[in-house]
């Protein structure tokens, strides 16, 4: 929502055409913004700690996935670490007992954690609201108990060393610029898909179904369809950020399937704007700065944490890339 | 179901009844919808309008009775394939996406038929060839000047004849509108009634009113309900001098 | 304020309801443009007018049940606008609304003592069962499985408990079946009798002939005319013509 | 004794009594759960945490006040309940205008900040909590040794539980709260202060929890996290039974705690999910839960 | 030559879970108390004790650790009380050539199929435990076991460590239970070991986790009803928490009492003055391997990761903590141990008097012969 520049014309447009703007004009303004991410964060290595770095790249792609359902389809999922988790556990086990190579085992995480999303999604899918979220928030318990139990995941110990591996056969991912490159070029491959996704046909009837269910339902919609089809992407997405970090760090372990990790990127999401491309990307940034920033002090992060949740929620619920954008100066007409 | 089904017939309810929890809403409510015409349906609040037109949409769920929509049982269709079946409502609570603009709207409606609805992969860029028509429609009530406000921005009767474009974009077979004039400014009402009569002319209506001048001037059949129960049926020099339709619905003064 | 036209057909008693230019809105929409009214003590009013003319919502924001009203709702003197909604009802004022609001999750008797008692002179339990014999006996049953007409007896029954001394009464007949529009008017006369002040919105204007004492008529959102009973009849086709008939 | 499957009976009755005195808490948590959602239409998520500083107020009593385990057990709630009032009336109440996920989103970071404000200053490996005197000992049922202190659990729990159910179903108050809950704006126009009503109802839901807290501070360690993981069975429980029921939350609290002592006689890997995997059955046939009615 | 001018040594633990008073900030104080003891330089650079908190996560373990060698400089790391943070630990101080001194994991592994050229098990291990306790009850005629297990590397270990001991002295497991770490609720674990009709119900759990089991055994009548409870490692600081009342009459094997000689009264005396609260082996075990290490690199000349893990199998042990004390070629450090048990509140003569010493196990036979352990260092 931003600039007035019309880069295209559409079909048979002449005077009257300027209503394609709003779509267009944000358009141009992401692109923008994505030119200035790929340029900082391709030189951020050599400044900052890479395995930080990616960590924030892990959960920002899994924010964005989350807030693909939030933002643009209206459904708070509380469940999400559960795609998250359950895909770091599928990577971390293929890669290491199966020994397959880091891509295929993104790619099985990935699509375990659709599996996943599509009986979750239509368990779900059926209620809304909190009714919604408390549904994925127990069955992703559920998945957490799986976890826990099931011999694989090693329980408490998680998946541990698991190797890096050579990605597809040529890129040696120990060392840790390859990594970092090979992560940062997942999370712009999973944050263009969302991109595109919002941007697509797909999107446009997502967002109609956001903002009045039984009107689209009216026009023709399956609107139960529809969510579900964004709910089977988002846990897709959330999964390959989860296989993403489990490569980096190595490891699969319970902490990424439990419900606070599901609130977590809740809290991302929320802090950074619910329904703006890059809120849950600047969220995430800030949440995992400030855990580690957090951490090496003697203040409690979880207060912190919580603290600023409930500041979000009473003051700032557009959150902060929302704001700015409410503050831009609006459309003319 | 019929040995010989009444082309002439477009939508019809045999025995239609809704219960909510042991309270009637509607009772045994037979209605015919012939084609082509403009059919209102009126009756004092709670007379079991909406509910009769929620029935009809599948947004509610028969307790008894058959809904035939071009002799075809649709009594157990899902809504939205009511809708693709060229069977279209609006709501009596105006029924805009709100963060979408006028335009985006329309188009929502628009792009249906195209079938790429479910491609995530698609650029949007591929609905811009909607534009012309969507435009169009938006001409049509009179919105041309909102086409880029978000639909919030409107005011309230603007977003009644959003609504009513968005509807048309299906190019629906028939339309049910509920209270399409509710809350319309005089100087709406005047335009929308008329975008109505015209919009009729190749397709048949359905609609609850209340707004009795605009429904005498528009409608070829009214249906008066009470109860949950039809009173009467007819055109309107034959509805309004019912005397238990003046009694229930028009006041007992009349003369 | 336009009381000057008013005071001319005034009753006994003092003014106990005074609305001067009264705006309501719902959300964005405003449905009220400018009311204006006046109800002396003891009186029997009724507002007439068409479908979706504000006659609800007036009575809403009477009560305080709307999202914002500006402008004066005086009740005995005291200022209504800006006041905590619970105190409202609090003063003496008792609502009766137009779809009956009787409580699904509460029996018969549960829903007639549900209002608190705010003032002295209610009626008792027996008595009410005198003025609406349907009732008695009927105790326990689940409140929303009354017939329509109980329901709207117990809907104005359990304002009558409150010592409510004055009644907002909406659509009272509406939906109701002859006999019982009839007994509500014997009850609301009965009422009146005993020195409650009424207010009726009404649709039925033959039934608010025989027991009220004057009739607004409302349009869009103001009052545009207000007729007394005794002058109804020569006021007929004015009225037609404002209830669109 | 004989044996049912190749169970011996002992174990079965034994864990199915169990399974009774955690299914007393689950009951009186998703209690307070499902008054709290029936008034306010807000999913707490600090109730766990509540529950948490219920017990822990207990042990603070104990520890700097020398008030005993049946002093706690009337000043905890009470304490609790006033937290309540006040998360109520400075936050919550903000939020009803907005979507209700609003409310969710706001407990779960008050939770946060419960648990880890108490994790910060208590650590998180627990505080021992001795039983009262009075309670000390059990009996020996033949099937198995029942502490007595549990055995007053379940008494205790199903006592508050159905005393609730009472009160709401059955009392002048409990009318204007279901009233309340109907349609709240006809109860404030017969001058009922309704938004007073809200917060009382939120306090005396969470006091709920403290007094679970209470109870269930002899038996667990009174730690931070004793809340976190157990107040999401508690929600799955509340789904099952139906949001906002009374009675679906009492039931199927206890119906629940029963079944997940059965199944860790027969299946005990399962024993974790088996309410999770109930709740997906039960969504699956009747989306509204047991007891509960569709919107 | 001394990596950045500086040794820096980050003593990683629980410092706040269940296992946060057997370690937490009492392995960081031993730790600091060994640096003193070196007037806080060694080979001519500063000593530098640096903390975090692990959570009992092997995640947050893995990427502490990793953070530390990566950016911060650390070049040891102590302590990691939680076998599978350890494991997690030993991948990266492996990968990155770090020295790796572990007192508080018990997991054979660590110094078996997992072993590192830089990894040292320095207090105690599982088969320490099994050989010490397990024995010792097998031997008194309790022969029919079962398990209620920690569902982790470290409670799963010491069950193997403990059946496959009681099977070879020709005992029976009746069945084992896992729960989860830091469980509340023990009950119904309990129930079922009741049900199985054992002689000995062996805890394989450890810190909070033992004491809430310890406490509801009691609270159901079990070593009433006859049958023996067993906590296979248990803590000074788990009696304390039980109080004698609870805890008297367990045996159980210990690395280390405060109360054995003046040496080890002087140094307990001087940490409780620090920390409120006696060492437990954990602690004091913590002391030792960094005082070892320290030495090393003084030996060494440099921090140089090889070259001081070859100094540390070189030199003997030897401090109050452990006599004669030597590091095998797998990094098990080998050291006498104790079987105690708890006294009766009668015997106690006072705060923190808890054990009677029934017997010292030598080094020995304390420990699995390194051959044995399955470390491919061990030629
Ligand atoms: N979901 C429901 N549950 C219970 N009763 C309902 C429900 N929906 C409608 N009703 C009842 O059914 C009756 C008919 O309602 P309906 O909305 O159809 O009336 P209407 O004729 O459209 O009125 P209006 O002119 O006010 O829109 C009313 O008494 C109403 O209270
Ligand atoms: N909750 C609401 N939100 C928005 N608009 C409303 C609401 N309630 C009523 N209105 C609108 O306010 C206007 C006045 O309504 P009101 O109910 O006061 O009319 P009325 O005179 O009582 O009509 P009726 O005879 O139908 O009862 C109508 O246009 C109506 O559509
Ligand atoms: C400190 C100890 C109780 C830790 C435990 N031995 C483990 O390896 O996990
Ligand atoms: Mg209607
Ligand atoms: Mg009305």
């Amino acid at each position: 929502m931003t600039a007035h520049t019309s880069a295209k014309t559409p079909a048979g447009g002449s005077g009257r055409s300027s209503a394609a703007l709003t779509v267009r004009g944000s358009a141009t303004g992401t692109a923008l913004a994505a030119a200035g991410f790929l340029l900082v964060a391709g030189l951020a290595p050599y400044v900052l700690y890479p395995v930080f770095l990616m960590k924030v790249l892990c959960f920002a792609l899994f924010a964005c996935a989350f807030n693909l359902l939030i933002g643009y389809a209206g459904l708070l999922s509380f469940g999400h670490a559960a795609f998250f988790g359950g895909a770091a556990y599928i990577a971390a086990h293929t890669v290491k007992e199966w020994g397959w190579s880091p891509e295929l085992g993104l790619l099985a995480a990935t699509v375990v954690a659709a599996g996943l999303g599509l009986v979750f999604g239509l368990l779900a899918i059926r209620r809304q609201g909190i009714y919604f979220a408390m549904i994925t928030l127990a069955l992703s318990q559920m998945v957490f108990f799986l976890a826990l139990q099931l011999p694989f995941t090693h329980g408490e110990d998680g998946i541990q060393a698991v190797p890096r591996g050579l990605l597809f056969g040529l890129f040696d991912l120990s060392q840790p610029l390859t990594m970092y490159y090979t992560v940062l070029a997942i999370f712009v491959g999973g944050f263009a898909i969302i991109w595109r996704t919002v941007h697509s046909p797909f999107g446009q009837v997502l967002k109609a179904i956001r903002e009045n269910e039984p009107r689209a339902v009216s026009l023709g919609y399956r609107t139960e369809r529809y969510k579900l089809l964004a709910f089977v992407l988002s846990a897709s997405l959330a999964g390959l950020a989860g296989g993403t970090k489990a490569i980096v760090f190595q490891l699969a372990s319970l902490t990424d399937v439990t419900w606070q990790m599901s609130g977590e990127v809740v809290l991302m999401t929320l802090l950074g704007g619910m329904g703006t491309l890059f809120g849950p990307v600047v969220g995430a940034a800030l949440v995992v700065t400030l855990e580690s920033y957090l951490a090496a002090t003697s203040l409690p992060v979880p207060v912190v944490i919580g603290c600023i949740f409930v500041v979000c929620v009473l003051l700032f619920r557009r959150g902060i890339i929302g704001e700015l954008l409410a503050r831009m100066p609006k459309r003319g007409g | 179901m019929n040995a010989a089904p009444n082309d002439d017939i477009i939508l019809e309810a045999r025995g239609l009844t809704k219960e909510f929890k042991g309270f009637v809403a509607v009772k045994e409510v037979n209605l015919q919808v012939r084609r082509g015409t403009i059919h209102a349906l009126i009756g004092p609040n709670g007379a079991g309008k909406s509910t009769v037109f929620n029935l009809l949409t599948k947004f509610l769920t028969p307790t008894r009775g058959q809904i035939l929509y071009k002799g075809r049982d649709i009594t157990r269709t899902k809504p939205a394939d009511i809708a693709l079946m060229g069977l279209v409502r609006s709501f009596q609570i105006s029924a805009v996406f709100p963060h979408l603009s006028v335009l985006e709207n329309v188009r929502v409606a628009l792009q249906r038929p195209l079938g790429t609805s479910f491609h995530f992969w698609k650029s949007e860029a591929t609905l811009y060839d909607l534009h012309d028509r969507a435009l169009e429609l938006i001409e049509a009530v009179n919105l041309s000047p909102w086409a880029n406000h978000l639909a919030a921005e409107l005011p309230y009767g603007r977003k009644r004849a959003l609504e009513i474009a968005t509807t048309l974009a299906l190019d629906p077979e028939v339309m049910l509108l509920d209270e399409p004039l509710a809350g319309m400014g005089h100087e709406d009402i005047e335009g929308t009634a008329a975008l109505i009569k015209r919009v009729a002319a190749d397709r048949t209506v359905l609609m609850v009113e209340h707004n009795l001048s605009v429904v005498a001037h528009l409608s070829d059949t009214i249906t008066v309900l009470r109860r949950g129960e039809i009173l009467a049926e007819g055109p309107y020099e034959v509805v309004s001098k019912n005397a238990q339709v003046m009694e229930a619905y028009m006041g007992t003064g009349h003369a | 304020m336009p009381d000057g036209a008013m005071t001319k057909t005034a009753k006994t008693g003092t003014a106990m309801l005074e609305i001067a230019d009264l705006h309501g809105f719902y959300g964005e929409s405003h449905v009220l443009h400018g009311v204006s009214l006046e109800v002396r003590q003891g009186e029997v009013v009724t507002l007439l007018g068409r479908n979706g003319a504000g006659k609800t919502s007036t009575m809403r924001a009477i009560m305080g049940i709307m999202g914002k009203r500006t402008g004066s709702i005086r009740f005995q003197g005291t200022e209504l606008i800006g006041m905590a909604q619970h105190r409202i009802p609090r003063l003496g004022i008792g609502y009766v609304p137009e779809e009956r609001g009787i409580f699904s999750s509460l029996s018969v008797d549960e829903n007639l003592t549900l209002p608190p008692v705010v003032k002295d002179g209610g009626m008792t339990v027996p008595q009410i069962y005198d003025l609406f014999p349907n009732l008695k006996g009927r105790g326990s049953t689940q409140g929303t499985r009354l017939s329509g007409g109980e329901q709207q007896m117990l809907a104005i029954a359990r304002i009558l408990r409150t010592g409510a001394t004055l009644i907002l009464l909406d659509e009272p007949t509406e939906g109701l079946a002859p006999v019982i529009i009839e007994q509500i008017g014997v009850a609301v006369r009965a009422l009146k009798a005993r020195g409650f002040t009424i207010v009726l919105v009404e649709q039925n204007f033959r039934f608010a002939a025989t027991i009220a004492d004057r009739h607004y008529v409302m349009e869009e959102g103001h009052v545009v005319d207000m007729i007394p009973n005794d002058q109804l009849a020569a006021n007929m086709d004015k009225l037609h013509t404002y209830l669109g008939v | 004794m004989f044996s049912l499957l190749g169970v011996p009976s002992q174990v079965l009755f034994g864990q199915l009594l169990l399974g009774l005195i955690n299914g007393s808490f689950y009951a009186l948590l998703s209690l307070g759960l499902a008054v709290i959602f029936g008034m306010l239409n807000v999913v707490n998520m600090a109730h766990g945490a509540l529950y948490m500083v219920g017990a822990f107020v207990a042990w603070l009593l104990l520890t700097y006040a020398g008030v005993g385990y049946w002093g706690a057990l009337v000043l905890a709630p009470i304490a609790v309940g006033l937290v309540g009032l006040v998360l109520e009336r400075t936050m919550l109440r903000r939020l009803y205008k907005v979507d209700h996920l609003y409310g969710l989103l706001l407990t779960f970071g008050l939770a946060l900040i419960f648990e880890g404000a108490f994790r910060h200053q208590y650590g998180v490996s627990g505080q021992p909590y001795p039983i009262p005197d009075l309670l000390k000992g059990g009996q020996n049922l033949g099937f198995m040794f029942l502490p007595n202190y549990r055995g007053w659990v379940i008494v205790a729990s199903l006592v508050v539980c159905f005393g609730t159910w009472f009160a709401i179903e059955r009392t002048k108050l409990g009318a204007y709260l279901r009233a309340a809950t109907e349609n709240p704006t006809l109860v404030q126009a017969f001058g009922i202060n309704v938004p007073v009503m809200v917060s009382l109802t939120y306090g005396f839901g969470v006091a709920l929890a403290g007094l679970a807290g209470v109870l269930a501070a002899p038996i667990y360690q009174v730690s931070p996290l004793m809340g976190s993981n157990l107040i999401i069975i508690v929600f799955a429980v509340v789904v099952i039974g139906g949001m906002g029921s009374i009675m679906g939350a009492i039931v199927t609290g206890l119906g629940l705690g029963l079944l997940e002592g059965l199944t860790k006689v027969f299946y005990p890997e399962a024993s974790n999910i088996v309410v999770f995997v109930i709740m997906a059955i039960v969504l699956l046939i009747k989306p509204a839960g047991l007891f509960g009615r569709e919107r | 030559q001394v990596s950045d001018n500086v040794v820096r040594i980050g003593v990683l633990n629980d410092r706040s879970g269940i296992y946060a008073d057997l370690a937490g900030e009492g392995s960081a104080i031993a730790a600091r108390m060994a640096a003193e003891e070196f007037g806080n330089k060694v080979a001519g650079a500063p000593i530098e004790i640096i903390v975090a908190d692990h959570q009992n996560k092997a995640d947050i373990a893995a990427s502490k650790a990793r953070e530390w060698v990566d950016t911060g400089g650390v070049d040891a790391i102590a302590d990691v009380p939680n076998s599978a943070a350890a494991l997690a630990v030993q991948g990266i101080t492996k990968d990155k050539k770090r020295i790796f001194l572990m007192s508080g994991p018990g997991a054979t592994a660590l110094s078996g199929a997992q072993c590192s050229p830089y990894g040292f098990q320095w207090t105690y291990d599982n088969y320490a435990m099994a050989a010490g306790t397990g024995r010792a009850l097998v031997e008194q005629g309790k022969k029919k076991w079962f398990f209620v297990t920690a569902d982790y590397a470290f409670g799963q270990s010491l069950e193997e460590e403990t059946t496959k001991m009681v099977k070879s002295l020709g005992g029976t497991v009746a069945g084992a239970v896992r729960h989860p770490l830091g469980t509340s609720d023990f009950s119904s674990f309990l129930l079922q070991a009741q049900g199985s009709g054992a002689d000995v119900i062996g805890l394989a759990n450890a810190g909070g986790d033992t004491v809430n089991a310890v406490k509801q055994a009691a609270e159901f009548g079990i070593t009433q009803a006859g049958q023996s409870l067993a906590g296979l490692l248990m803590f000074i600081s788990d009696v304390h928490a039980l109080g004698l009342q609870a805890a008297q009459g367990l045996m159980f094997t210990e690395g280390f009492y405060w109360d054995m000689d003046d040496q080890t009264r002087e140094w307990s005396k001087k940490f409780e003055e620090k920390s409120g609260r006696k060492p437990t082996m954990v602690q004091a075990g913590v002391y030792s391997a960094v005082k070892h290490y320290l030495k090393s690199v003084e030996a060494a000349k440099t921090d140089d990761s090889d070259k001081v893990a070859a100094k540390m199998r070189e030199l003997p042990v030897e401090d109050m903590f452990a006599r004669k004390g030597k590091v095998a070629a797998n990094g098990r450090m080998f050291h006498d141990m104790y079987l105690v048990q708890v006294k009766t509140p009668a015997e106690s003569k006072g705060a923190w008097d808890y054990y009677k010493i029934v017997k010292t196990i030598p080094a020995d036979t304390a420990f699995m012969d390194p051959k044995q352990s399955g470390c491919t260092l061990v030629k």
